[in-house]
This record gives structure tokens, C-alpha cells and sequence, in this order.
């Protein structure tokens, strides 16, 4: 393979002729991937084609069914079970993979801790995992255990946790999914540290502009075959996003229908306050897409929690047409019409052990009911329509969720919310993990929900997703409201500076409207 | 001035061990009318390690004066017992013996081999031509030991044949399970003996499912009320019982108070005999207030 | 293989397969009637294997149940007690109820109504202080299996609680009668059984129990009361237990402080040798039947041998317990 | 641009703030204390207080072991028949060793290594059942204990295994005396404490226990060898009860079919109700020590007083046990 980097260094970890099947199923067929150090090299395709599997098997974790990986020009097989940690290959898994139960501190030395005279070193470790949460600008305490950190905290933690080891190759597994802008750019800082000390990244991101910015070459895979790889210079987000999906890619947001300023508010926050959130107010109206856009634990997942009645709301009223609710269950805002998509599948939205059935039909196992019991032909039927409608891609319906890529995974969790066939619908970083192709997809989708006469609440970090998509957005900061954007207003510079608190509006009269 | 009598049982973990810790609190309660001046420190215990612990406490926090004990594990219980005698307490040992003679001031003994010496002398007696029998056992530790052993040493040299003995646990339940599974196996059974009247309950439950109560009789022990009445009703399933009655606690404990409040003078062994109960002294066994 | 093809897509569920896990157990169970008729010819007869049966179905009964909360990712070591407590309370409701009902069905039918509402009402105690309580259910059974035996004790005053002769006679019959040449207890068994199955699959219930099982947050966020399933179990549970206790009762007309001891040993360990995971989220019913019935089976094969000492019962059963399981972890993985 | 709002997130180090879930176990010993105090005015002389700390440490340095075995995601079922057998094979090692070492401390120390070495056998063989042979720990440790228990059963011949009399005087200062007048079960409860202590929060050790307990997955994708850690923790757990035999022998000179039944609930029980998380992934072993205690003072308080029927006493067991962990629980949510 003729490489299109005119470097000079060693090729320091390459795969060759490397092809993975589980059990019968094939899903990489002689793949070839090599990078230099100080490269950043891309990798990218549709959900499910076979990018983790590749990565997996860069790192050990899988081993291939035939090829071959060679590392400092010598060919290896790289020891199991993240061992090859210790000959600096260093992965960040797609799936946070942080023990529930441990502090950060524990985390990000688990299984390489540091030690004075045989015992723990707890101190030093302590004070260093604070270091390297401070070059990332987050700021959770060393001692906090993993199971109160956010999503997004967890995957700062996850990923300090990989660049405080000694890599000399460093694998990301999408790790900005759940990052907003802010957070992105410092762990693009550390990224070209790393490359300037001559680490090399591999890095596999669906956001094709984080791919422009950052890599150097980028190898495209399509349903386990490789299509090419080729250097960044020569392309462009389209052109990329061409070779992935086979097919032109053009408007990737289909155009805003207008928002009707007259119509009802189908759903009134008022002076909400929860765990996280301080006095918050705004109004949803029938049809609208409203963007929620934010730091990282800005509260708006606190917001979206409190107001179907996961967290306990400690004041604030919610209207819902006009009428009053105060909602302690879940069940209740479903049967109010009211979903919201967690943006955890994996902690909160599936059962990864199980099949993808009963995950599908789990929040409206009631209407898969006949005469009481449940009615397995017409949940196969749900499943195809979903199936279809989102392009969920898996084995077989039997196959634990577990074992979905990640994208299908979310697929999947979409398919479940919409299942309760929601009038209002709270979604949650709604394409996390998802392909530019399916994107493109879900965002029709929300378009033509939309469209409908439901109204759409859409909690991103993706500024362009929320611009794109959102008649309106609000800005939260410090579980605060910061401000309320429409129309010309909505741009990344206006949003950024709310949410950083460079600006600050009474918006009161405005969302009392 | 003040006595205090610490009396420690097994836990009523079955129906012999119940009947102990009734006649333990039936006397108790009565003596406690009698001599005002007598306080009374009762406890049971499931285990050794337990049943220690009690006697250490009575000594360390009640005070008390004499202990009256029916060790369940005699030989692990030896030296704790042995300490409460040295601190200077009056102890008196029932029904089991411990492992080391003289710790005791009296010994209020039951007659373990010779309720299974009893047994098989009556086996001798109604099978004289001998036959096959099973034998249904209790928990594996030493006092069924001993009492299989009296039983087997009994039954030397005749034609009775054991077909086959199993563990029961003292236990309705089990009695019942063991004595189904060996009516399945054994066409032939003409006598069962379970040395346990709880065990015999279950067995005689099952022997009537076989329909198989005119071929064999059953010899259980301890005394049951209920096995009493049938043995004084005639019955051929039960003919006969060999008492061992929990009451020997009571005696102990009333032995022990007359020592310590009025000085009568009482040590060395007394043997309550384990006799046979046939129809014919039935009578002077039954006691409806026994719940046992 | 290109992206839209349906064969990367979602197939349909996998209809009537044997399940591999399934094979385990009944392999299990098979190797033991091997063995039980090489040992003796007995075996296999319409006796022995009713009387197996018959005196399964209450552990079986209770296992059922314990299935459901287990599945749910609970756990409830109380079972035991309570049946004993079930068991003493009947007998002494149904002789208290003689002198104003009669001799006769009425007051049978009392007796076993107020077994069933004891349980009932017993789950409700456990699925409560655990659920509402928020206390580890190993806890909160682990002190009411002390309660509940404590209090048997108590009633029948360290002795034995024994059911009226005259009534006992009414009641017998449904321990020792049945239809169709089937005992009333297996009849039963397989009724519970059947229900089970079917609650477990076919129900929103039963898909309620293994989502919290398996992760009690995504059931939350999948608006399942979690709190009312888990209760629901623990009370499914109780009122199991009194179920078993209708069959119990008439066998031998008694109960003391020793009735049901190690019951709930023996119905986690049939769950589990069934193939239900310990930690929750996957429950199967009929693995539950056939490990309480492979349990029944060790039992008596024992007492139909002379080979193994009776000191080495225990042994033998754990022998078996292990390898039984084993067999399933080979099929699983292969 | 800086990321997330610094107010919201990052609180300070806790350094030495008393961790509200340790309260929890501490007040419940306290409110034990306080009603043994107002019972009887010997429960705090010296010879009450280290009759039951003696006494309660064999359990507790069982429930150190368990401690990691809960943490590790597992358990051990097997605990109190393994303290019979052990304690069987030490008598028998001693009696037999006399003619060739005669009486003495030779003679005492040789059972003593036995019985450790005993321990980390059996522990070994649950352990590798259990990691290698890829079997439920409740499946391999119930198979065990019937195991273990059948075994001493058999070695006794059914009755009791008696220490030689004048071996049992050499060796049973090892319980009763003591130094400085803490007698040595103490002292030696509280040396495995503090090193349980230590290895659990001090080590790496500890610390892969509680991730291969949390997240078996991230482990083992942490380069940790799960299955070497977990079987760590059933051989510490083997050493542990051969340790705590050590200890009873002296007290008791004899093992029967029936020393240390039920051992392994109420380990399990002090461990849980110390604090440590039945589903692993987080352990405590201060709070085991606190728990331990705990369940050794019921038993103390029930036998200062006589107002409450023995029947009863399992009872009252109960209802402490469950307000031990209701008082952490209303504590941890505060
Ligand atoms: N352990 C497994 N067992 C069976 N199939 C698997 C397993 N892991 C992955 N697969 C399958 O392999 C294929 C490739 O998955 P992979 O996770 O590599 O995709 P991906 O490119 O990372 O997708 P995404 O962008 O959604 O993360 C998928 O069809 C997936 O279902
Ligand atoms: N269980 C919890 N315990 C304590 N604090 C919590 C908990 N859950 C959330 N928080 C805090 O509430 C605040 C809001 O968090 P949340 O995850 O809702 O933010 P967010 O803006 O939705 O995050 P993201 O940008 O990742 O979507 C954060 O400061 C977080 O630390
Ligand atoms: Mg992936
Ligand atoms: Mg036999």
C-alpha cells in the first residue's frame, strides 16, 4: 500500500491482510492500516462496517481470523486483554468502560497503580490524576466515584485516563460523541501534544470536520472492506462523506419548515429548580424543534430529567396544554405523550444482554398486549419498522444488543422512544455515534416529526446539528438559562458566547411570550 | 439471701429438644413460686460456640451461683463447662455425658445405648424367627451414635438383618422421605426402628401410603405423647416405645435447687433407665400437658 | 455483503430451537434416571417416581417463585420460615375454627385461605422494606427468616403444632389423592408451573422482572415502576410459599421450628442449577422445575443405595449439584 | 476557551471527613452498646467485653476473608463446613503426631500449619472450580459445603473428633490467654483486620477486587488477570477459616458434623451489614469488623436479660439486623 504521507518516520503499528469474522459472520475482509508516529490517522465509515473490530484487533482485544499485525516492523500477536498497554499501544473504547465503583483517581491508574514500598501510592495518584484532569480543563474531584460523574465527565475521565499512559500509539474510539465544542478543541490540544511528542493516534470520529481538522490520512471502510486511504489534504467533508456512504451526501439538514409563531405552547417550564438546575423557564411550542445547547454539565440533561419526573423537582411548575403536571414516574409523562431519549444507552437506555426485541418494545411492552399477554408477532412486526425506518443493522434479532456497534445501538434506543409515538419528544445527543449517512436520515426524521405538529426538544454538543435543525435554542450555563436564540441569532459564535458566559440576557420578556 | 440458677438446653430444634426446653421452663416457672429467693437464668442454644457463649455469660454478667446443663456437643462443651466449675459454680450435667469424668458435682443421665439396647431387645422378642428391618437414624453425631451402636450390639448374632440404615435428622419430613424410599427398595421390611418418635411420625405416614402397615411395625423412642396413647390403644403398627424423656431436665434443675437452698446433699449419677413402653404401663407415660 | 442487504438486517426471532442452555439441566437430569435405574429397578416405578415428585413440589413451588424474584435481582431467604410460620398459623386457625365451623371442608377451606393471605402478607413485609425501605434484600430476609422461625417457635411453644385428627382426615386427601392416578401436590406443581412459564414469557410482568434484573436504571428510564414489579415479586413469592404450605400441611398434619429449615437453600440452588443467573436479568422457569426435581432425585437415589456411606450423603449431592451445572457451562460454551 | 463550569463540579479532596455510610454500622453498635449498658451493669466489665470479642472473632476473621470474596464479585458458601473439616483434620494431624513428637508445642504447631494449609487447599479448589472450571460460586461453594461437611461427618465416623486431653492443655492458652490481658483471638482478629484493611485499600490487590467486582469487562481490559485476583480471594478466604480454626480448636478441643453451621450466613451477614455491597464492586473491611461485632453483641444483650422468651430470640436477631442497615441506609441518603 502506497502510503500518501510523505513521511519518513517508521511505520511503528500496522495491520495486514487483516480479515474478523464472529463465528460465521464476516465483518472485516483483508484489511490493510498502518501509521507513523506523530500520525494522526482517521478512520471512518457507516455504523457497523467494522471500525471498532479493526481498532480492537490494533489493541489486542480481538484477535484476527487471519493476517497479520506487526509493530515496530516486527510482526506480533499482540497479547489479550488490554496487555499490550505495556508495549504503549493505548485504547479508548466507543463503550465508556469505566468501573461503576471506583473514584477517578482509581480509574485512571487501575491496573498500572503506582506504589512506595509494595503499597498503594494513593497520594501521588490523587494529585496526578488532578494534573491530568486539569491539562483536559475538567474539573471532577479525584475521590468521585465514576457512578455520579455525567456521560460527559465519564468519557473525560476515559479519556484522561489514556493519556496519562505512557502510548506510543493512542486509539480513540469516538471519543468526542458526547463532547460539545469546547471540550473537543482541549482534547485537540492534547492530541497534537501527543503528535508533537511523537505519539501515534489513530482516531475514529462521525464528525467529518474534527477528521479535516485533525488527521493527517484517513482510511475509509465500507461493510468490512477497505475503500481507500488517502490524505486529508486531498479531500473534502463531501468527498469523504461519498466514499463512506457510496452515494452524494447533500443537504445534510433538510430545510426548517417555518415555525408557526402562533401556535401553542404544548409544553411550559416555570422557575424549574432540580439537582443541577436553578430556575429555568422556557415554552415548546406544537411543531417546533427547540435546541438545547450547553457546556458540559450546563444541566441540560438535569433539565430534560426533572421535567418527566426521573429526578426530584425541588420547585418550578410544569404545564403540559396548559394543563398543570407534576410527573414522579416515568410512566407518566409517556402516557402524557412525553419521551425522553437518554443519552446513556448504554447505563440507561438498553439491556445490553438481551436481544433486540424486547429492548425495542420494553417502554410500550402494553400495547404489544393481546388478551394480557404478549403478542411476540406483532413486537417482530415493530421491529421491522424500525428496523427499516432507522437502518438498524445487526445478525439477527436474537443477538444481544450488547454486541450492536454503537451506532446501531443508538438506532436502536431511537426506535424505542419513538415507539410511544410521542407528541413531545425529549432527545438526548439523538446521534451520538451515528454515521453521516443515517444522520442525514434522522434528521428528516425530526424534520418531518416536526412537520407533524409534535414538538421536538433536542439536547446536542453538536452546535452545527442544533443550528441546523433548531427553530429556537436555548443556552444553559451552570444549570442556569443564559439565554434564548431565534432565527438569525442562531450561530456558533452566539451560542458559544452564551454558554460560556461572555453574554448574558434578561430573557425574561421573551420567554414569557 | 439470693441464689441464681443458670440452665442452659439445645435449641427446640426438634421435638425431643422442644420437650427439653418445656420441661426446663415448666420447672422453672413452678420453682420459681416455691423459692422466691431463686432466680433463674434460662437459655438455648442451636450450637456449641452458642451454647458456650451462654455459659460464659451467665458467669460474667448474671452472677450465677449453679449451672444446669444439657450440653448438645458434650465433648466441645467439656472445657468451657469446666471452667464455670472452676470459677467455683455447683454444676450439674443431663443426659450427656463429657469427656472428662469429674468436672460435674451431679450427673442427671439419660440412657442413650440403653434405649437402643432396649429397642433391640424388643426386636429379638416379636421376630424371633428374625427378618429384615431398616433403621431410619437421627443426626450424625454421638448420641445416635450410641444408640445405633447399643442397638446393633443388641441384635449380635441373630437373624435380624439390617437392610439398610439412613440419616432421618430427628425430623418428620425426612423420617417420611427416607422410610418412601426404603418401602420402593424393599419389598421385605418387618420391623422399622427409628429410635426417634418425631422420625416415626413421618415413617408411619408413609408406611400407610403403602398400605403396607399389616407387614411391619415401627419402634420409635423418647416418648411421644402421641406414639404413647397409640402404644396404650393397641396399635400394631406402634406396638411399643422406649421412654427417654426430656423431663430429666426438670429433675436436674429441682435436684440442683433443693442443693442450693436448702443444703440437701445431692451428687454423683443418677440414671434415669430408658424402659420400655408397652401397653400394658402405657398408662403411667401419658401426661396431656406434655407438649412432647 | 452491501449495506442495504437484508442479511445484515434483523431477522425474525428464532422460533422453536432447543436452547443450548436448556440442554444442561435436562442432560443433568437424564444422567441421574440413568443412574437411578442402573441402581435399582424400582426406579422407574409409578410409585417412586410419584412419590419424587409429590414431595418435590413444594421446594418446586417455592422455586417458582423464587425464580421471579430472583430474575428481578432479588432474593428472599426468608421462604423457609415462612413456610414454617404459614404452616402453624393454618394448623392453628383451622383447630381454633372447629368448635364454630364443624368438622369438615369448611374448615379446611378457612385454613388454606388464611395460608394463602399469611404469605401474601408476609411478601408484602419483605417487598416492602426492601423496595420502600431501600434495605439489600439479603438483609431484610435474612432478618424475617429469623422472625418468621422465631415466631413458629413461639406458637408452638418449642414443641410440635399438630393439626386436629378429625380434620387431619378431611385434609389428607390432598396430599395423598389426586386425579387420574396423579397426586394432588404434582397436579399442582405442574399448574404453578405452567402459570409461571407463562407469566415469565408471555407477560409484561415477566419482561418487567428480567429488565430490572438486568439494569434497574434502563427499566426506570423505560417507565417501569420498578418498585411495584419488585414488590409484586416478593408478594408472587409469599403467596407461593403459601401455596406450598396447603400441599405440606395435609402430609403429616404438623409443624414446628423445624419445618421448611434449609427450604430456601435448597429453592435458590434448583433456581440456579436451572439456569437462572444469581445476579438477575435471565429466569427460566422450566430450568427451575427440572433443577428442584434433579435435586429430588439425588435424595432418592441416595436412600436407594447401600454403596455410599450415609456420612458421605452430602457429598455425593454436592458431587452432583457441581457436575449438574458443569454440564451446562460445557453445552454453553461449545 | 475554558469547558465546564468550574462551581458546579469539583469539590475538594475529602481527606479525613467521616464517611457517612461508616456511620451507619457505628451508631447501630452504639445503640447496642447503650441497651447492654442499661440492662445490666456487667455488660461493660472487662471480662464481658472480651468474652465477646473472643468469641465473635472466628467469625470475623472469616468475614475478612468473605469481605474480598463479596468485593470480588463472588461468594463463599462453603466457609462453616471447611471450619469443621479443617478442624477435624487439625485433631486428627495432633492426635496422630503424638506418639512421634509427644506431648507439646511441636505437636500443636504442626496442626496449627496444617490447618492453615488446609485452608488454602480447599480455597484453591473453590477458586479454580470456580475461575477456571467457569461454574456459579453458588453452585461450586454449596457443592463444597456439603462436601466439607460429609467429609468431617465421615471422619468422625459420625460422632466427634476429640482432641488428645493433654495436647488440649498445651494448646488452649492460645484462647484463653492473651497479652496484656487482650486474650489472643482478639489480638489476632484485629491483626487480621488491620491487614485486611490495608490490603484492601492499601494495595493493588484491593483494588482489582473491587474493579473485577464493579465491571468484570473493565478489568480485564485493564490488563488485570481476573481470574488469578478472584481465586486470590478464595484462597485468602481458605487461609482465613484455617486461621479462625486455630483459634476454636483450643476453645472447643472437638469437631463434630456439626462445628460451624451456619458460619457461612452469618459471615455473610456481618459483611453486609458492615457496608459492603452484596453485588461487589465496593468492601469495607472496617465495617465487617463493626458488623461482626455487632451480631456478637445480640447474642450477648439477649442473655442479659430475661424479659424476652428464648423462642424469641431469633426475633429480636431479626429486627436488630434489619435496623443496622435501615440505620445506614436513612444515613446514606440524608
Ligand atoms: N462480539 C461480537 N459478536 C458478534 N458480532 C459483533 C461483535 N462485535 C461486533 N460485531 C459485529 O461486527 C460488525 C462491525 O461492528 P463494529 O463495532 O466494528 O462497527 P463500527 O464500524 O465500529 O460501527 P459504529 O460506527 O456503529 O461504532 C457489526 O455488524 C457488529 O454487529
Ligand atoms: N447523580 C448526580 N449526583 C450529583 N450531581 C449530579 C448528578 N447528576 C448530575 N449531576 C450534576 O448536575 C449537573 C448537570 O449535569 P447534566 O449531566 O444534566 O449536564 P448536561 O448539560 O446535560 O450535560 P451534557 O452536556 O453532557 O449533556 C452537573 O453539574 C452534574 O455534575
Ligand atoms: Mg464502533
Ligand atoms: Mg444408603
Amino acid at each position: 500500500m502506497a502510503s500518501s504521507v510523505g513521511e519518513t518516520a517508521p511505520i511503528i503499528l500496522a495491520a495486514s491482510r487483516v480479515s474478523k469474522s464472529f463465528g460465521e459472520i464476516p465483518v472485516l475482509f483483508s484489511i490493510d492500516f498502518d501509521i507513523r508516529p506523530g500520525e494522526v490517522h482517521a478512520v471512518i465509515g457507516e455504523n457497523g462496517a467494522g471500525k471498532s473490530t479493526l481498532i480492537k484487533i490494533l489493541s489486542g482485544l480481538e484477535q484476527p481470523t487471519s493476517g497479520s499485525i506487526s509493530f515496530d516492523g516486527q510482526t506480533v500477536v499482540l497479547p489479550p486483554n488490554g496487555a499490550a498497554e505495556a508495549m504503549g499501544i493505548v485504547l479508548i473504547h466507543q463503550e465508556m468502560n469505566l468501573a461503576e465503583h471506583l473514584t477517578v483517581a482509581d480509574s485512571i491508574f487501575l491496573g498500572r497503580e503506582l506504589k512506595k514500598f509494595g503499597f498503594l501510592d494513593v497520594r501521588e495518584m490523587r494529585k496526578r490524576a488532578a494534573a491530568v484532569m486539569e491539562t483536559l480543563h475538567v474539573h471532577v474531584d479525584p475521590d468521585a466515584r465514576i457512578n455520579t460523574l455525567s456521560v460527559a465527565d465519564k468519557q473525560m475521565v476515559e479519556i484522561a485516563k489514556a493519556i496519562s499512559r505512557d502510548a506510543r500509539v493512542l486509539i480513540m474510539d469516538e471519543p468526542t460523541a458526547v463532547l460539545s465544542v469546547g471540550e473537543t478543541q482541549t482534547l485537540f490540544e492534547q492530541i497534537r501534544r501527543l503528535t508533537a511528542r511523537g505519539v501515534a493516534v489513530i482516531f475514529i470520529s462521525h464528525k467529518l470536520d474534527e477528521i479535516m481538522e485533525l488527521a493527517q490520512r484517513v482510511t475509509v471502510l465500507r461493510d468490512g472492506q477497505l475503500i481507500a486511504t488517502v490524505g486529508t489534504e486531498a479531500l473534502t467533508p463531501d468527498s469523504i462523506a461519498q466514499m463512506m456512504v457510496g452515494r452524494e451526501l447533500s443537504n445534510l439538514y433538510p430545510p426548517k419548515h417555518e415555525p408557526d409563531v402562533d401556535a401553542p405552547a404544548v409544553l411550559s417550564v416555570r422557575n424549574l429548580s432540580a439537582l443541577g438546575v436553578a430556575d429555568v423557564s422556557f415554552d415548546l411550542r406544537r411543531g417546533e424543534i427547540l435546541g438545547f445547547a450547553g457546556l458540559i454539565g450546563s444541566g441540560r440533561t438535569a433539565v430534560a430529567e426533572a421535567i418527566v419526573g426521573l429526578t426530584h423537582r425541588s420547585s418550578g411548575q410544569i404545564t403540559l396544554d396548559g394543563k398543570p403536571v407534576d410527573f414522579t414516574r416515568v410512566s407518566q409523562s409517556v402516557d402524557a405523550g412525553l419521551a425522553y431519549m437518554t443519552k446513556d444507552r448504554k447505563g440507561k437506555g438498553l439491556l445490553l444482554n438481551m436481544g433486540l426485541r424486547p429492548n425495542l418494545t420494553l417502554l410500550t411492552v402494553k400495547k404489544h398486549l393481546r388478551a394480557g399477554f404478549l403478542d411476540s408477532a406483532s413486537e417482530t412486526r415493530a421491529l421491522e419498522r424500525a428496523v427499516r425506518r432507522f437502518d438498524i443493522r445487526a445478525r439477527d434479532a436474537s443477538v444481544a444488543v450488547g454486541r450492536l456497534s454503537g451506532g446501531n445501538q443508538q438506532k436502536l434506543m431511537l426506535g424505542k422512544t419513538m415507539e410511544s409515538e410521542p407528541d413531545i419528544i425529549i432527545m438526548d445527543e439523538p446521534t451520538r455515534g451515528i454515521d453521516v449517512g443515517t444522520k442525514q436520515q434522522i434528521y428528516h426524521i425530526i424534520a418531518a416529526l416536526a412537520a407533524e405538529g409534535k414538538s421536538i426538544i433536542l439536547i446536542s454538543s453538536e452546535l452545527q446539528e442544533v443550528i441546523g435543525l433548531s427553530h429556537r435554542v436555548v443556552v444553559m450555563r451552570n444549570g442556569r438559562l443564559a439565554g434564548v436564540l431565534e432565527g438569525a441569532e442562531i450561530t456558533e459564535s452566539e451560542i458559544m458566547r452564551y454558554a460560556a458566559g461572555i453574554k448574558q440576557s434578561g430573557n425574561d420578556e421573551r420567554i414569557s411570550a | 439471701d439470693k441464689v441464681t440458677i443458670g440452665v442452659s438446653v439445645p435449641a427446640a430444634d426438634h421435638g425431643w429438644t422442644g420437650g427439653v426446653n418445656y420441661f426446663a421452663q415448666q420447672a422453672i416457672d413452678r420453682l420459681k413460686v416455691t423459692y422466691p429467693n431463686v432466680e433463674f437464668v434460662f437459655a438455648s442454644a442451636p450450637d456449641a460456640p452458642k451454647q458456650i457463649a451462654d455459659i460464659e455469660d451467665m458467669v460474667a454478667t448474671r452472677g450465677i451461683d449453679a449451672l444446669v446443663i444439657l450440653p448438645g456437643d458434650p465433648d466441645a462443651m467439656t472445657s468451657a463447662i469446666k471452667q464455670v466449675k472452676d470459677a467455683g459454680k455447683f454444676v450439674t450435667v443431663v443426659d450427656r455425658q463429657l469427656s472428662i469424668n469429674g468436672v460435674e458435682n451431679l450427673y442427671v443421665a439419660g440412657d442413650n445405648p440403653g434405649l437402643g439396647a432396649n429397642a433391640a431387645a424388643y426386636f429379638k422378642e416379636a421376630l424371633p424367627e428374625g427378618g429384615n428391618i431398616v433403621i431410619l437414624r437421627g443426626l450424625p453425631i454421638p448420641i445416635d451414635q450410641q444408640r445405633f451402636d447399643g442397638f446393633m450390639a443388641g441384635i449380635e448374632g441373630t437373624n435380624l438383618k439390617v437392610l439398610d440404615d439412613e440419616f432421618a435428622n430427628w425430623n418428620r419430613d425426612d423420617g417420611f422421605k427416607v422410610m418412601q424410599d426404603f418401602l420402593t427398595r424393599f419389598p421385605d421390611i418387618k420391623g422399622v426402628w427409628t429410635q426417634d418418635d418425631d422420625i416415626s411420625l413421618g415413617a408411619i405416614e408413609a408406611i400407610k401410603q403403602a398400605g403396607r402397615d399389616k407387614d411391619m411395625f415401627i419402634v420409635g423412642g423418647a416418648g411421644m405423647q402421641q406414639i404413647i396413647q397409640a402404644v396404650a390403644d393397641g396399635s400394631a403398627l406402634t406396638p411399643v416405645d422406649v421412654s427417654y424423656s426430656p423431663a430429666m431436665i426438670a429433675t436436674a434443675i429441682e435436684l440442683t435447687t433443693a442443693h442450693l437452698v436448702s443444703g440437701v446433699q445431692v451428687s454423683g449419677r443418677y440414671v434415669l433407665d430408658s424402659t420400655l413402653i408397652t401397653k400394658d404401663n402405657a398408662a403411667g407415660f401419658l401426661d396431656p400437658a406434655s407438649p412432647f | 455483503m452491501s449495506a442495504s442487504a437484508p442479511d445484515t438486517a434483523a431477522k425474525p426471532a428464532r422460533g422453536f430451537r432447543i436452547d443450548l442452555k436448556t440442554a444442561g439441566p435436562l442432560l443433568a437430569l437424564a444422567l441421574l434416571v440413568l443412574l437411578g435405574i442402573t441402581l435399582n429397578e424400582n426406579f422407574l416405578s409409578y410409585s417412586n417416581l410419584t412419590n419424587v415428585l409429590a414431595r418435590s413440589s413444594f421446594i418446586g413451588i417455592i422455586a417458582i417463585g423464587a425464580t421471579f424474584v430472583i430474575t428481578a435481582g432479588g432474593l428472599d431467604l426468608s421462604v423457609g420460615s415462612m413456610a414454617a410460620v404459614i404452616a402453624g398459623v393454618m394448623i392453628m386457625v383451622m383447630n381454633w375454627l372447629i368448635p364454630s365451623f364443624g368438622i369438615g371442608w369448611s374448615v379446611v377451606l378457612a385454613g388454606m385461605a388464611s395460608g394463602i393471605l399469611l404469605g401474601g402478607v408476609a411478601g408484602v413485609f419483605n417487598g416492602l422494606m426492601i423496595t420502600r425501605g431501600r434495605i439489600e434484600a439479603f438483609i431484610v430476609t435474612l432478618g424475617t427468616m429469623g422472625i418468621f422461625r422465631s415466631l413458629v417457635t413461639f406458637l408452638a411453644n418449642g414443641g410440635t403444632l399438630s393439626l386436629n385428627f378429625n380434620v387431619a382426615d378431611v385434609y389428607r386427601p390432598v396430599y395423598y389423592d389426586g386425579i387420574l392416578g396423579v397426586p394432588w401436590p404434582i397436579l399442582v406443581f405442574a399448574l404453578v408451573a405452567i402459570a409461571g412459564e407463562i407469566l415469565m414469557r408471555r407477560t409484561a410482568f415477566g419482561r418487567y422482572c428480567a429488565a430490572i434484573g438486568s439494569n434497574e436504571q434502563v427499566a426506570r428510564y423505560s417507565s417501569i415502576n420498578v418498585d411495584n414489579v419488585r414488590l409484586l415479586t416478593y408478594i408472587l413469592q409469599g403467596v407461593l410459599v403459601g401455596v406450598a404450605v396447603l400441599l405440606y400441611v395435609p402430609r403429616l398434619g404438623s409443624a414446628s421450628s423445624t419445618t421448611g429449615v434449609l427450604w430456601e437453600l435448597e429453592a435458590i440452588a434448583g433456581v440456579i442449577i436451572g439456569g437462572t443467573t444469581l445476579k438477575g436479568g435471565y429466569g427460566r422457569i422450566w430450568g427451575t422445575v427440572v433443577g428442584v426435581v434433579i435435586l429430588g432425585l439425588i435424595g432418592n437415589i441416595l436412600n436407594l443405595q447401600s454403596l455410599i456411606s450415609p456420612y458421605l450423603n452430602g457429598a455425593f449431592q454436592g458431587v452432583i449439584i457441581i457436575l449438574a451445572v458443569l454440564l451446562q457451562r460445557e453445552r454453553r460454551t461449545s
